[in-house]
């Protein structure tokens, strides 16, 4: 099979006016017809400007300096701007991560699906629509004759990227260059998503370059894997022997960075220390050596090139990794419901046994908790509807202990954290924290309270004063509270920098100068300086890198054995969550239909849901049939202004019956482990194979042990 | 869309109402004399009784009179206002064609030696009053190339006026240069934070060319915050028209308050104040209908 | 640019309030003799129509019209972020009165109520300085409500609840140092605007009184006798009203892009 | 009194110098009126034709608004009586004689009249209206009964604007036409021949009896007795005025009865009035002249100018240049050259029939002993720089004031003497420095402000009425939008402040000033400049209106004075009459009773090829002897 695309040793740069930024520095890769590469790498890694590189669409100040990308024997590189144009859209087609801005808001998503058709195919307006039409029906986006005079805000985020899909496909290109096209959806879109480009990629025959930091998306969907890092690639592989046999450090570091993997072992996760390379100065050695554990004196003098010892299979390291990381275990399939169930015997919990606090009862009951936001209209701004939040959710959290809150978007995860934290009030129900009702207090009260809950937002940054410095905003806390003697806190905030891995000097800078996870570093450090007994975690990780994910979830940890502390961690990712907590409760349209602890239920969920929900977590594999393993769930939840009737699940459900819709279930427990389920119809344990949740200690596979 | 449409036009009508007290409020401000021949025989009692009297009288289009014995401001107001309109008109929109594509070649190429010129030209017509730009205007292009007339037309019926390409020129093209420079700006920003976006570089990927990018894509999402500019520069626009018609001698609204104004004639001048400002707050009421017709998300989200 | 702007803003301060230190001139008699002197020796400027020195005039009168303009600038963005941040911060109900309050002010053409205002009361500076405030916060006002409006939904303001604060640390601590930088920028803006309106003013013969003097009536004199062939009499004010106007407003063109830049610090 | 407006030099203004003006005395004598110039580059021929259309620029911010002559106070003004009712509607009397401000026998509708101890007889020339019908006595008795009705009814009304109290027609008993032709009236006192035939008569325009309707063909009887008249006079004034009717004038069954030479045809709602020659029109005919007449208005006198540098299509064929683009004239020569971008006008000067000065405030409890010292009117005086102003920003078009009669244009009422001394009290701030050092006052001339060092009433002491510690500050308003009058009140500033007197001065509208200085509370004013005073309708240089203890003078009062003026009033001869003037005059100039200021000429451009001939002082115009040459 001919290639398709064949890059020589790229080099981009982005000349800014201070500085140069070699971006992409040296790559060379090749894709053959129908083949599928991903691109994989941390933030900054180069992987975008690659992508970016081959379009030739590169930021203000950016341009290729050297080497050639040749599309079909065409150097793209020498190609004038007109002749680009007509490449772009009909031989590359292009689908951006973030599809609520991707799209534009003032043009019909039909009128932009069609663009690349009548740019490149001279199609009339009819024609163009009838087009969009097709590949619409294509992407299987549901009703495509109406949705092509629709506006994107008219759309569910799955369907935007739908939408955008359809405008990257609609003129058949032969490579399609997907930047991390599921990183801003819910997992379980994201499921679907992925195996719609699988579909894609087979019916039309099209090449597809999948860059993504998440090594999850691309196990078992492509063919080679390019990993990325400071402008180079360092490994450049079969999916298969990448998975198999990870041979740069930096590979084998993002492998043992994904909460995935972690709980098998009973180590915190493997993160890889310090920040991506500085990529305005070149430096001589290996790139990587400074964060590498197995660097030698040797790495940092010399750079290496990029070759391999067997055919398939190149790195760029002067040491590579055998498997150390434990050899083929990743090549074979890992069911997701085998590694959910792993064992961890960590001694991270158990407040009794800490000695930490009366076991007389649970740091905190929530019963019964309701939120309705009011939905007015018309000319007296009547309230003709309520968005059903959260709807009579109940659970309890011990001290010491981590109860993970999962749902997909729109569930009332979010709001459950701000009524804890006191941001909104309550229409019903009581939040009992230690001994006291929170939703009973003054004003006042509420405000003296506010030391035993803290709050993590998901956008660190936003959430820190950009006008402050840090010493300012970690000292806020105590001066809101009046908490001890100004002299003291100085030493308070030196103190909880170096808790949180920040150097003391940290104290005197803004915000804007650290990295996404420094800040979560600084977030968490404010939320800890009121040594609270409760910290609410809402998304804390899910805009980080994996490897600085790693970081946050392990700091996360240790605080919490050192303190004593609880955690409400809220996340959509389930891996995290089974990482980090030691309950879960699974939250759909406001309810809370499962809950209980965490081995029980990621062994043998009683919901239909919280299945779906683990069915939907990308399998890290290089299997192609691993991968499509499991249902997941498809659609999207309805809107909260009109929950369905009865159970809010059972239009999704694949079990639903009649009952379901009429009548709404109760949360009833499930299981001799504690778990509870608000189902008609639970699924019977050991439905796929897991073992039930008691035996939550054996084995669960025997590629793991 | 109906909803949000009626809501906003409550608003209007809550601005109206304000407008005609804030103008009241002034008016009680104005030597005794000048409020009789307002608030006629209601002077010596309270200000709501005034007031209300004063509005009684507005909302049966009696506006006062010029003077005693004299014409009334709303028969002023008939023949001064068309006027204005086509001078309003006529730079607006030539202001609109070419402060769009101005700001739009600015943001798109802004280092361009056009868009340097454009950008140092924009600043000039900001920065140069109304009357120094006419004056000089009238004495190149007028006096001085004889090209268009110094004066605009003086012509009764609104017909001639609008076919006097030779005098109405240099009236319009002041105003219109003053307001193409607010607008370019504008547009300019709008432009630019509009070419920064996603979806822009999506039109790219799709093998749109920078023609079709700007105007299928940049256009109409940064026209959205210019109408709203535009909305609000409506008053502005008709101040300006006062300095223009004073100096053109070209008898609209601005130039009969601006004689009234010399008079102390407050009659004149609270009666077509209020007229602006009814004016203005219908034009910002259309603002936002056009805002709406622009923004699908506006029309769905306030529906 | 930002910098050009602020090269051009102290070389317009010196030049207008160090300048008469050092080039004497009399621009408080009246010599008809003198009258309209093209730019030459003694008079590097020439003179204008009362025989003053043009170059010291220039210095005199921009005085004035940096003094008006900056204070008419700077009380304008005071009273606008007040009310603003008040209409922002109250919200409901009062945010309603008072931005509609704010809408009918708006819809009035500012030179309509200073035409009025200023028939009334002598323009003296201080009143002029009120007056053209008077007329300009509304645009603040509106601009600093909507930035209010934002910040008070950022995750920082509602952290101070988180921790147990009240509402007004977080409009002091948080969002009134957060809203400066847009206050700033437009404060850059009310100065020029202010200026100018100014300058409008004198064309109505509502501006400063003589014997005081601004650019704007120099120019305004100028104009008139725009066909008279005395050029130097309204390039001299011109330029100068146009450079400060420019340069305020490239001021706060730079404040704005590096405020925009600042908030994209990801 | 009439407003009119001087033509000042501020441009972009609408509102203009103010000139008041109030009736008289008058005996005629000749004198050099305006001088004709305009040396004109283009190639004209002197073939005079006949036809052709003449559009006439009215003064800035004036425009026609009121077409009926019985015109109330507020629109009382030189455009609608001199350019607009008077073409239409012959004033019994017509002053403006060449460039003389006299009686103009060949104008009048009457022979001069002829007086008999108390009664007046006046006899009508055969004049017809364009309706066919004769000019008669009842048309003139219709406007004095109409006057009677409207003046006498309630006091203080200003239903006509040229009404001053006390005088014409309160002062006549009786009024009867003899014949058709003729009428006799019966005076109240024995007064001066002059004085009521300039002053008084001066106002009457007869009117047609097909105005005496109360309704569209419903007879009135104003003309047969007063009663009759209020009527009349609300249908008459309701068709002249009110929304849109400029637009009814033309073809209106009223105002197209004229005796005038022109005829309303159309008129816009802009007040844009075009008339055409009367062909029925009984008085003098030209051989040749234009049969269209059009009066366009005008907003500024810059809008003006730019019109006339930039004709367009709608040139003005009859305009005014501002003063301050008029290049100055050579030394000796009355007028200047055309400003270079007139190309196609001839420039001729007017100067105006009016006296220019402006008050003191003598009633002022403050400042009112102080302007009450002959010395510090001296001094004042002496800081006033008549010479600099014409020369500066007059650009040479202007005449030094020199006492209570104008000098420009010589008229047989002014002082040979007084008019060969000149002007007494040229600039010269070292005797007012000398006149206040020598009075009592410590003069500083190093920035501070005079004060009074010596109160008393001795020599070499302040005078009465003026505390030790008095200081010469004073505040000063003065019309906005006169450029020339804004130049020269900052130099009076300026020299003032020589000398240590201390003036603030503060532009205000005209009617402003006017009104504060006229009906303001005592205190309310210091000095007030406003402009001129123009002697029309009343058009002898009397002093009766200015200064017999009146506003227009600052309530100056002075027994001798008013004794002097009474003996004007009253001169039976001409000879008298000039005598008596002559004393006053010489007098008052003494007496320096307000602060005299230079006169500013009208610039008049006209079109090269059209024959305007010399214009009057009076401000009248006669298009009816305009004629285009080939």
């Amino acid at each position: 099979m001919a290639d398709l695309l064949t890059i020589t040793d790229l080099h981009t740069e982005i000349r800014l006016s201070g500085a140069t930024v070699r971006a992409v520095n040296g790559i060379s890769l090749s894709l053959a017809e129908g083949e599928c590469l991903g691109l994989v790498g941390e933030s900054g890694c180069g992987k975008t400007m690659t992508a970016r590189s081959i379009l030739r669409l590169l930021p203000p100040g950016g341009m290729i300096t050297s080497g050639a990308i040749e599309l079909d024997g065409t150097d793209l590189v020498q190609l004038p701007e007109e002749l680009m144009q007509q490449i772009r859209g009909s031989d590359i087609g292009t689908i951006f991560q973030d599809p609520s801005t991707a799209l534009n808001p003032t043009m019909t998503v039909g009128t932009q699906i069609a663009e690349s058709v009548v740019v490149h195919k001279g199609a009339d307006k009819q024609a163009a629509l009838a087009r969009a039409i097709d590949v619409l029906r294509l992407v299987r986006m549901p009703e495509p004759e109406r949705v092509v005079g629709q506006y994107p805000h008219e759309l569910s985020g799955g369907m935007r990227q739908r939408s955008l899909i359809a405008a990257a496909i609609a003129c058949e290109p032969r490579l399609l260059i997907a930047d991390e096209p599921t990183t801003a959806l819910d997992v379980t879109i994201q499921r679907e998503i992925l195996e719609l480009l699988d579909e894609l990629r087979r019916d039309l025959g099209m090449a597809v370059i999948l860059v993504t930091h998440d090594l999850g998306v691309i196990g078992g969907r492509t063919d080679k894997v390019a990993v990325m890092y400071g402008g180079r690639i360092v490994e450049y592989a079969a999916t298969r022997s990448v998975f198999a046999t990870p041979r740069h450090p930096y590979t084998e570091a993002l492998f043992d960075a994904l909460p995935e993997l972690a709980v098998k072992g009973s180590r915190a996760l493997y993160s890889i220390p310090g920040r991506p390379p500085d990529m305005r100065t070149e430096s001589a050695g290996c790139s990587f050596a400074a964060r590498c554990r197995y660097a030698q004196d040797w790495c940092s003098a010399h750079a290496p090139e990029l070759d391999g010892d067997h055919p398939g299979h190149s790195y760029a390291c002067f040491f590579p990794v055998s498997s150390v990381f434990g050899g083929g275990q990743a090549a074979a399939a890992i069911p997701v419901s085998a590694w959910l169930s792993g064992h961890d015997p960590s001694p991270r919990r158990s407040p009794a046994a800490d000695g930490n606090g009366s076991s007389s009862g649970p740091l905190l009951r929530v019963t019964g908790l309701v939120k309705d936001y009011p939905v007015t209209a018309g000319l007296l701004r009547r309230k003709v509807a309520a968005v059903s939040a959260v709807a009579d959710v109940s659970f309890e959290l011990a001290a010491g202990e981590t109860l993970g809150l999962v749902g997909e978007s729109g569930c009332g995860k979010t709001t459950v954290a701000r009524l804890l934290v006191g941001l909104e009030q309550a229409d019903a129900g009581s939040i009992d924290f230690a001994g006291t009702d929170l939703t009973q207090l003054s004003t006042r009260q509420r405000r003296a309270q506010a030391t035993g809950i803290q709050l993590m937002f998901q956008d660190a940054f936003a959430s820190l004063d950009p006008m402050m410095r840090v010493r300012s905003i970690l000292r806020e806390p105590l001066l809101i509270q009046k908490a001890g003697r100004r002299r003291s806190h100085r030493r308070q905030v030196n103190r909880i920098l170096d808790e949180v891995g920040l150097p003391a000097d940290a104290a005197d800078r803004f915000a804007r100068e650290f990295s996404g996870g420094q800040r979560q570093r600084l977030a968490l450090a404010r939320a800890l300086i009121q040594r609270p007994a409760l910290i609410v975690a809402d998304e804390p990780v899910s805009a980080l890198d994996v490897s600085v994910q790693a970081q946050i979830l392990n700091l996360m940890r240790k605080l919490q054995r050192q303190y004593g502390l609880s955690y409400l961690f809220i996340s959509h990712d389930l891996s995290v969550i089974r990482y980090m907590a030691d309950s879960i409760g699974v939250m759909y349209l406001g309810k809370l239909v499962e809950v209980g602890p965490a081995e029980a239920i990621c062994a043998a969920p009683g919901h239909p849901y919280t299945r779906g929900l683990i069915d939907a977590v990308p399998v890290v594999t290089a299997d192609p049939e691993a991968a499509q393993f499991g249902g997941g769930l498809s659609g999207e939840p309805p809107a909260a202004t009109d929950p369905p009737s009865g159970c809010r699940f059972h239009p999704r459900c694949p079990l639903a019956q009649e009952i379901c819709a009429r009548q709404e279930p109760q949360l009833q427990p499930h299981s001799a482990a504690g778990q509870f389920v608000a189902c008609h119809f639970p699924l019977e344990e050991a439905v796929s194979s897991p073992p039930p949740a008691g035996a939550a200690d054996l084995p669960a596979a025997p590629s793991l042990s | 869309m109906t909803a949000f449409l009626a809501r906003r036009m409550l608003q209007a009508i809550a601005v109206v109402i304000l407008v005609t007290l804030i103008v009241f409020t002034l008016l009680e401000l104005a030597p005794g004399p000048d409020r009789a021949a307002v608030v006629g025989t209601a002077a010596h009692s309270q200000f709501l009784v005034q007031y209300l009297s004063w509005l009684g009288q507005v909302l049966h289009g009696n506006l006062g009179v010029v003077s005693a014995g004299g014409e009334s401001v709303a028969a002023l107001l008939a023949t001064s206002l068309p006027r204005t309109l086509i001078l309003v008109g006529f730079s607006t929109l030539i202001a609109l064609a070419v402060a769009i594509p101005a700001g739009i070649f600015q943001a798109a190429r802004p280092s361009s030696v056009t868009g340097h010129g454009l950008r140092v030209l924009t600043y000039v017509f900001y920065s140069m009053p109304a009357f120094v730009l006419g004056s000089v205007l009238i004495l190149f292009l007028g006096v001085g190339a004889r090209w268009f007339g110094a004066e605009g037309p003086q012509y009764a019926g609104l017909g001639q006026v609008i076919t006097d390409w030779r005098d109405l020129t240099l009236p319009v093209l002041t105003l219109a240069l003053g307001t193409i420079a607010i607008f370019a700006r504008y547009m300019r920003s709008a432009a630019a934070d509009s070419l920064d976006e996603e979806y822009v570089e999506a039109a790219r990927a799709r093998g749109a060319d920078e023609r079709r990018v700007l105007l299928r894509h940049v256009l109409r999402n940064s026209l959205v915050p210019v109408v709203t500019l535009l909305g609000l520069s409506i008053p502005q626009i008709l101040g300006g028209a006062l300095v223009v018609e004073s100096l053109f001698n070209f008898p609209g609204v601005g130039f009969q308050i601006w004689q009234a104004a010399q008079n102390h004639n407050v009659p004149v001048i609270l009666g077509f104040t209020l007229v602006f400002g009814v004016g203005a707050a219908i034009g910002s009421l259309l603002a936002d209908i056009a805002y709406a017709l622009l923004d699908p998300r506006v029309r769905y989200a306030r529906a | 640019m930002g910098s050009a702007a602020v090269a051009i803003l102290v070389a317009m301060f010196a030049f207008c309030f160090l300048g008469p230190l050092v080039y004497h001139t009399d621009q408080v008699h009246v010599f008809f003799k003198f009258a309209n002197l093209s730019p030459g020796a003694g008079h590097p400027l020439g003179t204008d129509a009362d025989g003053d020195d043009e170059l010291g005039r220039v210095m005199v009168g921009g005085q004035a019209s940096l003094e008006v303009g900056i204070a008419a600038g700077l009380l304008a963005a005071f009273l606008g972020s007040l009310w603003g941040a008040a209409s922002g911060y109250f919200g409901g109900v009062t945010d309603a009165v008072m931005m509609r309050i704010v809408d009918a002010g708006i819809a009035i053409p500012t030179i309509v109520v200073l035409l009025l205002i200023v028939t009334i009361y002598r323009p003296t500076e201080p009143v002029l300085v009120l007056v053209i405030a008077a007329t300009s916060w509304l645009s603040t006002a509106r601009l600093v409500r909507a930035e209010a409006l934002a910040l008070r939904t950022r995750e920082y303001v509602q952290m101070v609840r988180v921790m147990g604060g009240a509402s007004p640390r977080a409009v002091l601590r948080h969002i009134a140092p957060n809203a400066l930088g847009t206050i700033a920028v437009n404060v850059s803006f009310q100065i020029g605007n202010a200026i100018l309106i100014l300058a409008t003013l004198s064309y109505l013969g509502l501006g400063v009184q003589f014997p005081a003097v601004d650019w704007g009536n120099m120019i305004f004199s100028a104009v008139q006798t725009i066909s008279s062939g005395y050029w130097w009499q309204i390039v001299s004010p011109g330029v100068a009203i146009m450079l400060v106007v420019v340069a305020f407003t490239m001021l706060g063109d730079a404040l704005r892009d590096g405020l925009k830049s600042k908030s994209r610090g990801r | 009194m009439r407003l009119t407006r001087t033509r000042g030099s501020r441009r972009g203004r609408g509102v203009l110098g103010v000139c008041c003006a109030v009736a008289g005395l008058a005996v005629v004598v000749a004198a050099c009126g305006p001088v004709g110039s305009g040396a004109s580059s283009s190639t004209v021929g002197t073939t005079p034709t006949n036809g052709g259309t003449a559009t006439y620029a009215t003064i800035p911010g004036l425009s026609a608004t009121y077409i009926f002559p019985f015109t109330p106070g507020a629109d009382f003004s030189a455009t609608n009586s001199d350019d607009l009712q008077y073409l239409l509607y012959r004033p019994l009397y017509w002053f403006g004689d060449g460039t003389q401000p006299t009686l103009n026998p060949q104008l009048s509708l009457a022979d001069p009249p002829t007086f008999n101890g108390r009664t007046v007889t006046i006899t009508l020339k055969p004049y017809r209206w364009s309706n066919g019908q004769p000019v008669t006595a009842e048309n003139v008795i219709f406007w004095i009964n109409m006057e009677k009705a409207e003046e006498t009814a309630a006091s203080g009304a200003d239903e006509y604007g040229g009404y001053v109290a006390g005088t014409f027609p309160d002062n006549i008993t009786g009024w009867r036409a003899i014949n058709t032709h003729t009428l006799v009236m019966t005076l109240r006192g024995s007064y001066g021949q002059a004085w009521f035939t300039d002053n008084e008569l001066s106002q009457i325009t007869p009117l047609p009896s097909a105005w005496d309707v109360t309704a569209s063909g419903t007879k009135g009887g104003c003309e047969r007795a007063i009663s009759g008249c209020q009527a009349v006079y609300n249908y008459l004034t309701s068709a002249s005025v009110g929304p849109a009717n400029p637009v009814k004038w033309g073809g209106s069954p009223i105002w197209s009865v004229v005796d005038g030479p022109w005829q309303v045809t159309s008129a816009t709602a802009q007040n844009q009035v075009t008339m055409r020659y009367n062909t029925m029109y009984s008085g003098p005919a030209a051989a040749n002249h234009v049969d269209t007449f059009i009066l366009e208005p005008f907003a500024s006198e810059q809008a003006e100018f730019n019109q006339l540098q930039d004709p367009g299509n709608n040139p003005v064929d009859v305009g005014y240049l501002p003063t301050v683009d008029a290049p100055v004239p050579a030394a000796g020569s009355q007028v200047g050259s055309n400003p270079v971008s007139l190309t196609n006008y001839k420039l001729t000067v007017i100067y105006p029939w009016m006296l220019s000065y402006y008050p003191y405030n003598w009633q002022n409890p403050t400042v009112g002993p102080i302007f009450s010292q002959l010395y510090f009117r001296q001094a004042f005086q002496s800081l006033q720089d008549q010479e600099g102003v014409v020369s500066g920003p007059m650009h040479g078009y202007g005449k030094v004031t020199i006492g209570p009669v104008t000098d420009y244009p010589v008229t047989p009422y002014l002082s040979r003497s007084l008019e060969m001394q000149g002007d007494q009290w040229t600039l010269d701030p070292s005797r007012a420095d000398r006149l206040l050092s020598t009075n009592g006052w410590h003069v500083s001339t190093t920035g501070g402000t005079t004060f009074c060092a010596h109160a008393g009433t001795g020599p070499n002491e302040c005078g009465a009425g003026i505390k030790v510690g008095t200081k010469l500050d004073f505040t000063m308003i003065y019309a906005a939008g006169v450029d020339w009058m804004e130049s020269a009140v900052k130099e009076l500033v300026s020299n003032a402040s020589l000398v240590g007197i201390n003036i603030t001065a503060t532009s205000q509208p005209t009617n402003t000033v006017v009104s504060t200085a006229l009906g303001g509370a005592p205190d309310s004013w210091e000095l007030a400049e406003w402009g001129s005073w123009t002697y029309s309708p009343d058009f002898l240089p009397t002093g009766e209106e200015l200064f017999m203890k009146s506003p227009f003078g600052g309530f100056y009062n002075n027994p001798t004075n008013n004794a002097d003026i009474e003996k004007t009033l009253t001169a039976q001869t001409t000879s008298t009459f000039d005598q008596s003037m002559h004393t006053w005059q010489v007098y008052l100039a003494k007496e320096l009773p307000v602060v005299w200021t230079p006169n500013v000429a009208t610039l008049v451009e006209s079109a090269d090829n059209l024959v305007i001939g010399p214009q009057s002082s009076t401000l009248t115009i006669n298009p009816e002897d305009w004629y285009y040459v080939k």
